[in-house]
């Protein structure tokens, strides 16, 4: 044992917590112990009280600081987690470090899961005395600070992002809205109508692409794509690469004659997925923001042939510029929300339902933009063949969700969706309409009066799993039709029902990339793959990493008024940390020593958060301090030695094993080669 | 236990997940064994095979280390660096003697205080049945056993 | 001080090879200085000498014995006690006085495999089968040999020790520099270093002397030297799935054996500071071993065919654990 | 590449054109396969429901046996499906269920035999050819391919579910065969049907219920226009072939769908001589469907195959296009 670190005046404090411990551990035995045994080891005084955490008990420990001159302050009460920042407190106001203060669960890991009291005492005198060792190598320490700028980055221009850049402009700060598709809108541009009050989407949201396209705080980049992140909270450093529109948009009027004149027609399976084409220059919809086209140059014929260029000619503002070319910018911000959205479930994963291989199958998403006037039937409900009207159709719930062979989650929005479906295929067809689910779920306000609605329309449901949609046609009436199998779970029987169109309300997916997208801002990603947030549920627009929000379905399926509670909770914290003007870190992080630092480059790729830089002149590595998040595996996989963490450094934690295990109080001869005697070596 | 052995154990929790178990299965005022003794780091990935060896060389029977599934780390994936360490800390170890079960690492999501409970109850039985390790550095009368002892 | 005013040395060789002793002579014409500047009253290899001689001294009268060997029977102990008695400054002289070294390995075996190994295996060439005796009847009387010990100790563990020079043997540069510093401080031009210092070590490991190329590390696969069929002359060999102890070795050697194209096999020991220094091989090497996979993992670690062996080749009696769980081991 | 093979009854009697196709092609597929010595019934579709613990020692004393014999390999390969499955389960079963394993033992330790479950990995011959052989050696493999051949590829219910081991990519709705189909270069019709029961043991329990079954296959295979309909286990192969006459009586209809086994087209893609396969001893002729391929000689009166109709071409809304990498 270090005879060093016993001139540390340390003062244990045991908290009864009314009954709650006092009623299991002998707390004050726990006192008498720890003054009696654990006085060479540094403690000058140990207390019990009823309440450590009311201001009586804070006060003891203050005057105690004060009075006795204790450098060092050990709780035994509650979970850190509770209690660690009321008592850290309680030592600065008395003028001791707040990081020299040390807690010991003695409720949580003791006296609430012990039924032997006697044992329960033990334990808990086993845990302060490993605290009392731990607290010896505490170290003052000082938050850290860091100035924000006040510029933000919201990557996503659905309807999350637009909510959030609105409001942070509207605070009169700077906003970068970079998206990648050639327009803002997101999903909710191509819905038809919105569940449950069947309000246009268009008309509720085009106003807002608008107004963020021409407010002076916004600046908008679309057709754009985050290619790298470097910096931290307060001043990150975004590479965004501006792909190459071939419009000039500084002489782009957005007439649409372009569009008109262009040769080339190709399937639009962006923004109408497929079931409607489009030019090879193209703006996704009439109302899109901005206003400019794009040239795809995958498909346009002068990218193919060399030649054509219609639209160059009859461009009346000479806007095509066919020798554009990307554009790597470089954007300074404080903080970034990432508002990337959701991709639906591909159905064709899941064959026996016959979406790609049988006509009449429809996802969700097609046949929100069939129901949508300025969709490719202009709000027709039709058959594949584009005429014929469907006379029944079989909405079917959970493709892709709630099922462990795809997506285990519920998506959330389908059953409002699917029922959605059924009131405008009722109010739009007279179809018959068979609703298929394993559960109805409409928690949402004013949901379950949708509900009541489709229900009384005389929308048939029936509860059961879909097994296959087939065109099989085994029965009578069943020729000509698609024939959807399933166990009807409340009659118990199998059913085989035939229909003309089957929609299939596909579940909602992360991005297909949005683990690379996770990696690139240094924040994860659940198993399913969505961006997980800091708290799921007092933190749910942070994410682990300092300055960088989630908002919308990025986080996990979300309907449109959560997106945009989102977007706004997102901007809220933003706009926080801008008026504040810097932020305070916690300062458990960790340190590389450069003169131990050998270069040799095993903790280089250890960092998610990319805290860990390689320099190359020096030949040692570095470590961003604003990045670092404290985890301390570099800590511990520094082969050397050279990287120490703050807060849980390897003086602390070797001293709390040694502490645990009591080797403090035993005969001090009974142990070779402790610790402290190599340290000191 | 036939021979009244109870074994001292160390555990390492992940201020994220375990030690959040470890909250909530007392909140939640589940019962488990108290042979285990529970030191928070902020994640297992800080979890450095000294400890574990410092632990045995110390006088514990055996090192609990708990972290988040694989998947859900706190930090993306660093309790993929604990299982690596653990399953190489494991083969050196049992070529000095030391049974591998001695080490034991185990998932714990914040939300498992009964799973935390349950293996924590199960790793001391295990080491029960394996008795006491009693390694030579921590020799002699260690005092940590005399607290450990439930009177009869 | 004798009579011609010159210090005393001493040196002594315990459970080692005897490499120290000739890495002392490798630091050639320094020898002389040595000569020159002290008077050697104890070196059982260079000069005559007895242990009743050494006996007779007054406690402190040599000045300055490097020490080599571990402790691993009555005898080593019963002179590393003589030594420390008699000298001012007792330097632990090599791997083996500071760490144990390769004769610490074999705390990975009972005294009774370690003689069954050397007196009884087919290894061996002895067809009387004869075991040394701690005590045999001659005509004379009782010979006595001294007790052969459960554990290999290091010298620290049995006495108080100013000065570690690590290093199987300690580089001849290095010695010629402690000697030089053993030298300024006698003559008053310089103070020795603070007790317990480790003599001719960098602050940092053998990478930061290794001139090979490093990068990122991804270790998919771990070989033994003779696997690998080609070996890259100029990049890292951990980076070609070789073990090399370098990135958890204290620096010092300046790199040799990695230049030389082995890998380094962690003789100087842990970085100073360091605990253990198989614990940071195992977590560094852990750390960068490229899958996620329990299955996969095992697959690559089976690379390793002797973790204890390559991770403590040096430092298993001065490691956490000291020593195997052994039967014998003095339990 | 080396197997335990497990013929199984069916291999020896009514799938005896199975048999012989598999050791037609056995060398070309470079497929070294060393029988199981005195292996015994598997216990075929129903003995597992009945007898649950017989079922097991019945089946695991295959799989001890094959345990003892493994030199070289510990895979056992079955190409009939019942086979493939009971193997499958049984040793599935045992891992999952010490109490079993053990009882299964000591039934086992009667003969003085023990299987050790988890020991032998149970594959079935489509799984070896799919994932061993591969779909790209196959068609480096084809000297004749099967151009203008339709098929529809039938997996039937018992390779396929349960899919204990995941084997499958998609056990309800599996697309390697079609794509086995397509390498032989043969056109896989849209066949939904292909997991579908294929009446099983009913032929002899409740004929009208099979023959219900059966009529929905061969009405399926024949109103998408298929050639053939290909099997891989000998009981699918044996209902729909031998009962399609009786089926056709029971409704009176007049579908004539042969019945052909995998190893059979793979033995035509390869070159060899159809008689070698064992073609020509199914019920419903293959000749006509093989004539397209300019194999057997068309007989006079035959007309020949009728030009295929195009499915409509769709108009109106575009389709979605095929997943990627997916197999039409």
């Amino acid at each position: 044992m270090s005879e060093k670190n016993a001139r540390e005046r340390i003062g244990v404090y045991v908290c009864h917590c009314g009954t709650n411990i006092a009623g299991v551990v002998d707390v004050k035995e726990v006192a008498r112990w720890a003054t009696e045994r654990l006085a060479n080891r540094g403690v000058v005084v140990a207390r019990d009280d009823k309440f450590m955490c009311s201001s009586l008990g804070q006060e003891l420990i203050e005057s105690d600081i004060e009075k006795l001159g204790l450098t060092r302050v050990v709780v035994a009460a509650c979970s850190p987690h509770l209690h660690e920042k009321t008592f850290r407190a309680a030592c600065a106001r008395a003028g001791l470090n707040p990081y020299l203060c040390e807690m010991a669960s003695i409720r949580e890991q003791v006296s609430w899961v012990t039924a032997d009291k006697q044992v329960a005492t033990q334990k808990a005198k086993a845990m302060i005395s490993g605290a009392v060792e731990r607290v010896h190598y505490h170290v003052p320490l000082e938050p850290l600070r860091v100035p924000i700028n006040e510029a933000t980055l919201v990557v996503g221009g659905g309807i999350a992002g637009i909510q959030a850049a609105l409001e942070i402009a509207n605070t009169g700060h700077p906003v970068y809205l970079v998206e990648r598709d050639p327009s803002i809108g997101g999903h909710m541009a191509q819905f038809d109508k919105t569940f449950p009050t069947l309000d246009c989407a268009a008309c509720i949201l085009t106003p807002r692409m608008s107004e963020a396209g021409s407010h002076p705080n916004i600046h908008l980049l679309t057709w754009s794509e985050v290619e790298k992140v470097d910096g931290s909270v307060g001043s990150f450093s975004v590479a965004v690469r501006k792909k190459a529109r071939y419009v000039n948009t500084d002489l782009c009027t957005g007439c649409g004659i372009c569009v008109e004149k262009c040769p080339k027609k190709v399937i639009d399976s962006e923004f109408e997925v497929g079931i409607a084409y489009r030019k090879a220059v193209y703006t996704p919809f009439a109302q899109a923001v901005p206003r400019y086209p794009v040239v795809d140059d995958l498909n346009c014929i002068y990218f193919e042939k060399g030649t054509c260029k219609a639209c160059e000619k009859f461009c009346p503002t000479n806007a095509i510029d066919f020798e554009q070319q990307d554009e790597l910018i470089t954007l300074e911000v404080g903080n970034i929300i990432l508002a990337t959205g959701f991709d639906l479930f591909d159905a064709r994963r899941i064959p026996q339902y016959g979406y790609g291989r049988l006509a009449n199958i429809f996802t969700s998403l097609e046949f929100e933009r069939m129901c949508n006037a300025a969709g490719p039937t202009e709000g027709a409900i039709v058959l594949r063949d584009g005429r014929t009207a469907p006379r029944s159709v079989g909405i079917i719930h959970c493709v892709g969700s709630r099922d462990r062979n795809y997506n285990p989650y519920c998506s959330a929005i389908c059953c409002m969706q699917s029922l959605k479906f059924a009131h405008l295929l009722h109010e739009r067809t007279g179809a018959k309409v068979y609703n298929f689910y394993i559960d109805i779920r409409t928690p949402g306000k004013d949901f379950d009066e949708f509900y009541q609605r489709v229900l009384e329309e005389g929308t048939l449901f029936v509860r059961g799993k879909v097994a296959e949609v087939t065109d099989a046609a085994r029965l009578l009436g069943e020729e000509g039709k698609l024939i959807i199998q399933v166990e009807d779970t409340l009659v118990g029987r199998q059913r085989r029902i035939p229909v003309d169109m089957v929609i299939l309300s596909a579940g909602l997916e992360p991005r297909r990339d949005a683990d690379e997208v996770a990696r690139q801002f240094g924040i994860s990603c659940s198993s399913a793959g969505w961006f997980t947030e800091k708290h799921p549920k007092l933190d749910p627009v942070s994410t682990m990493t300092e300055g960088l929000f989630v908002a919308g379905c990025a986080s996990g399926p979300k309907d449109i008024p959560a997106s945009v509670a989102q977007g706004s909770a997102a901007a809220a914290r933003v706009i926080s940390y801008i008026e504040q003007g810097e932020l305070s870190l916690e300062p458990v992080r960790a340190f590389i020593e450069a003169a131990k630092c050998s270069g040799c480059r095993i903790c280089n790729d250890l960092c998610p958060f990319n805290a860990i830089t390689f320099d190359e002149q020096l030949v040692v590595s570095e470590i961003t301090t604003a990045l670092c998040q404290g985890c301390g595996t570099c800590v511990a996989a520094c082969p050397a030695g050279a990287i120490s963490g703050t807060g849980f450094s390897d003086e602390q934690v070797l001293a709390q094993i040694e502490g645990l295990l009591m080797l403090n109080v035993g005969d001090p001869t009974a142990f070779v080669g402790s610790h402290a005697e190599l340290v000191e070596a | 236990m036939e021979n009244g052995f109870e074994p001292v154990l160390i555990g390492f929790t992940c201020n994220w997940c375990s030690y959040r178990a470890a909250d909530l299965a007392g909140t939640s005022r589940i019962k488990y064994s108290p042979n285990v003794r529970l030191i928070r780091l902020m994640c297992s990935g800080r979890l450095d095979p000294t400890f574990v060896l410092k632990a045995l060389a110390s006088g514990a029977d055996g090192v609990l280390i708990t972290g988040c599934h694989p998947g859900e780390c706190h930090y993306l994936e660093q309790n993929y660096k604990a299982l690596r360490r653990v399953a190489l800390l494991k083969r050196t170890i049992q070529q000095m003697g030391i049974d591998p079960q001695r080490v034991k690492l185990v998932w714990a999501s914040a939300a498992e205080g009964m799973h935390l409970a349950r293996e924590i109850t199960k790793f001391v039985d295990e080491m029960k049945a394996l008795g006491p390790l009693d390694w030579p550095t921590a020799r002699l009368r260690p005092a940590h056993r005399e607290l450990q002892k439930v009177p009869a | 001080m004798t009579q011609n005013g010159k210090p005393k040395f001493a040196m002594y060789w315990a459970a080692g090879c005897g490499g120290c002793e000739i890495a002392v002579l490798n630091i050639h014409e320094k020898i002389l200085e040595v000569d020159a500047n002290f008077e050697v009253v104890f070196w059982p290899v260079a000069m005559d000498a007895k242990y009743k001689d050494v006996d007779a001294m007054e406690d402190g009268e040599i000045y300055l014995t490097l020490f080599n060997g571990g402790i691993r029977n009555a005898e080593n102990e019963h002179l590393a006690r003589l030594l420390r008695r008699k000298s001012q400054v007792l330097v632990a002289f090599g791997s083996c006085a500071i760490e144990g070294c390769i004769p610490g390995l074999a705390n990975l075996s009972s005294p009774e495999q370690i003689f069954e190994a050397v007196y009884r295996s087919p290894s061996t060439v002895n067809e009387d089968g004869r075991v040394p005796q701690y005590v045999t009847q001659v005509p004379e009387g009782e010979l006595h040999l001294p007790i052969f010990y459960p554990t290999l100790r290091t010298l620290q563990d049995v006495v108080d020790v100013d000065y570690f020079i690590p290093g199987c043997p300690p580089e001849s540069h290095q010695i010629a520099a402690v000697i030089d510093a053993v030298l300024a401080a006698l003559s008053g031009k310089a103070e020795l270093p603070p007790t317990g210092a480790f003599l001719g070590v960098g602050d940092s490991t053998v990478c930061d002397e290794c001139p090979r190329q490093r990068n990122v590390k991804h270790i998919k696969q771990f070989m033994r030297i003779q696997e690998v069929e080609h070996i890259d002359p100029d990049l890292c060999l951990l980076e070609q799935g070789i073990l090399c102890s370098g990135p958890a070795t204290a620096s010092g050697c300046q790199g040799k054996c990695p230049i030389a194209g082995a890998p380094c096999v962690g003789c100087y020991g842990p970085a100073v500071g360091a605990l253990d220094q198989g614990a940071r091989l195992m977590t560094a090497l852990a750390s960068v071993i490229d899958s996620k996979d329990p299955t996969e993992i095992d697959r690559i670690l089976d690379g390793i065919v002797d973790p204890a062996g390559s991770f403590y080749r040096f430092g298993l009696a001065r490691s956490m654990l000291r020593t195997a769980w052994v039967a014998e081991n003095g339990r | 590449m080396r197997y335990l093979f497990y013929p199984g009854c069916s291999m020896q009697r009514t799938a005896r054109p199975y048999l012989d196709s598999l050791h037609a092609i056995q060398e070309t597929l470079e497929l070294e396969l060393e029988e199981v010595h005195d292996w015994n019934c598997c216990g075929a579709t129903e003995y597992m429901s009945i007898y649950r613990l017989p079922a097991f020692a019945l089946i695991g004393r295959n799989l001890a046996l094959a345990q003892q014999q493994a030199n070289g390999s510990s895979t056992v390969m079955a190409a009939c499906s019942a086979c493939y499955l009971n193997l499958s389960k049984t040793d599935h079963y045992m891992r999952e269920d010490s109490q079993l394993s053990q009882d299964v033992n000591t039934a086992l330790q009667a003969g003085g035999l023990r299987y050790d479950p988890g020991t032998i990995a149970v594959r079935h011959l489509l799984d070896v050819i799919l994932n061993d052989i591969g779909v790209e050696r196959i068609r480096e493999l084809v000297t004749r391919p099967l151009t203008g051949l339709r098929v529809a590829a039938y997996y039937g219910c018992m390779i396929v579910r349960p899919d204990l081991e995941h084997r499958w990519e998609n056990p309800e709705y599996p697309t390697a065969l079609e794509g086995l189909m397509t390498a032989l270069g043969a056109e896989v019709v849209d066949f939904p049907l292909k997991t579908h029961c294929c009446g099983g043991h009913m032929t002899q329990i409740s004929p009208e219920t099979a023959y219900e079954l059966i009529r929905r296959l061969v009405h399926g295979a024949a109103l998408y226009e298929a050639d053939v309909l290909v099997t891989v286990c000998p009981m699918c192969q044996l209902n729909l072939d031998a009962y399609q006459v009786e089926m056709n009586k029971h409704f009176k209809t007049d579908y004539e769908i042969p019945i052909l086994f995998v190893t059979q087209l793979m033995g035509l893609a390869f070159g060899k001589d159809p008689d070698e396969l064992g073609l020509g001893r199914e019920f419903v002729d293959s000749g006509p469907a093989l004539a397209k391929i300019g194999l057997a000689a068309l007989d006079d009166e035959q007309a020949p195959p009728s030009p295929r109709k195009k499915r409509k071409k769709e108009e109106g809304l575009p389709m979605p296009p095929p997943m990627e990498g997916e197999l039409r």
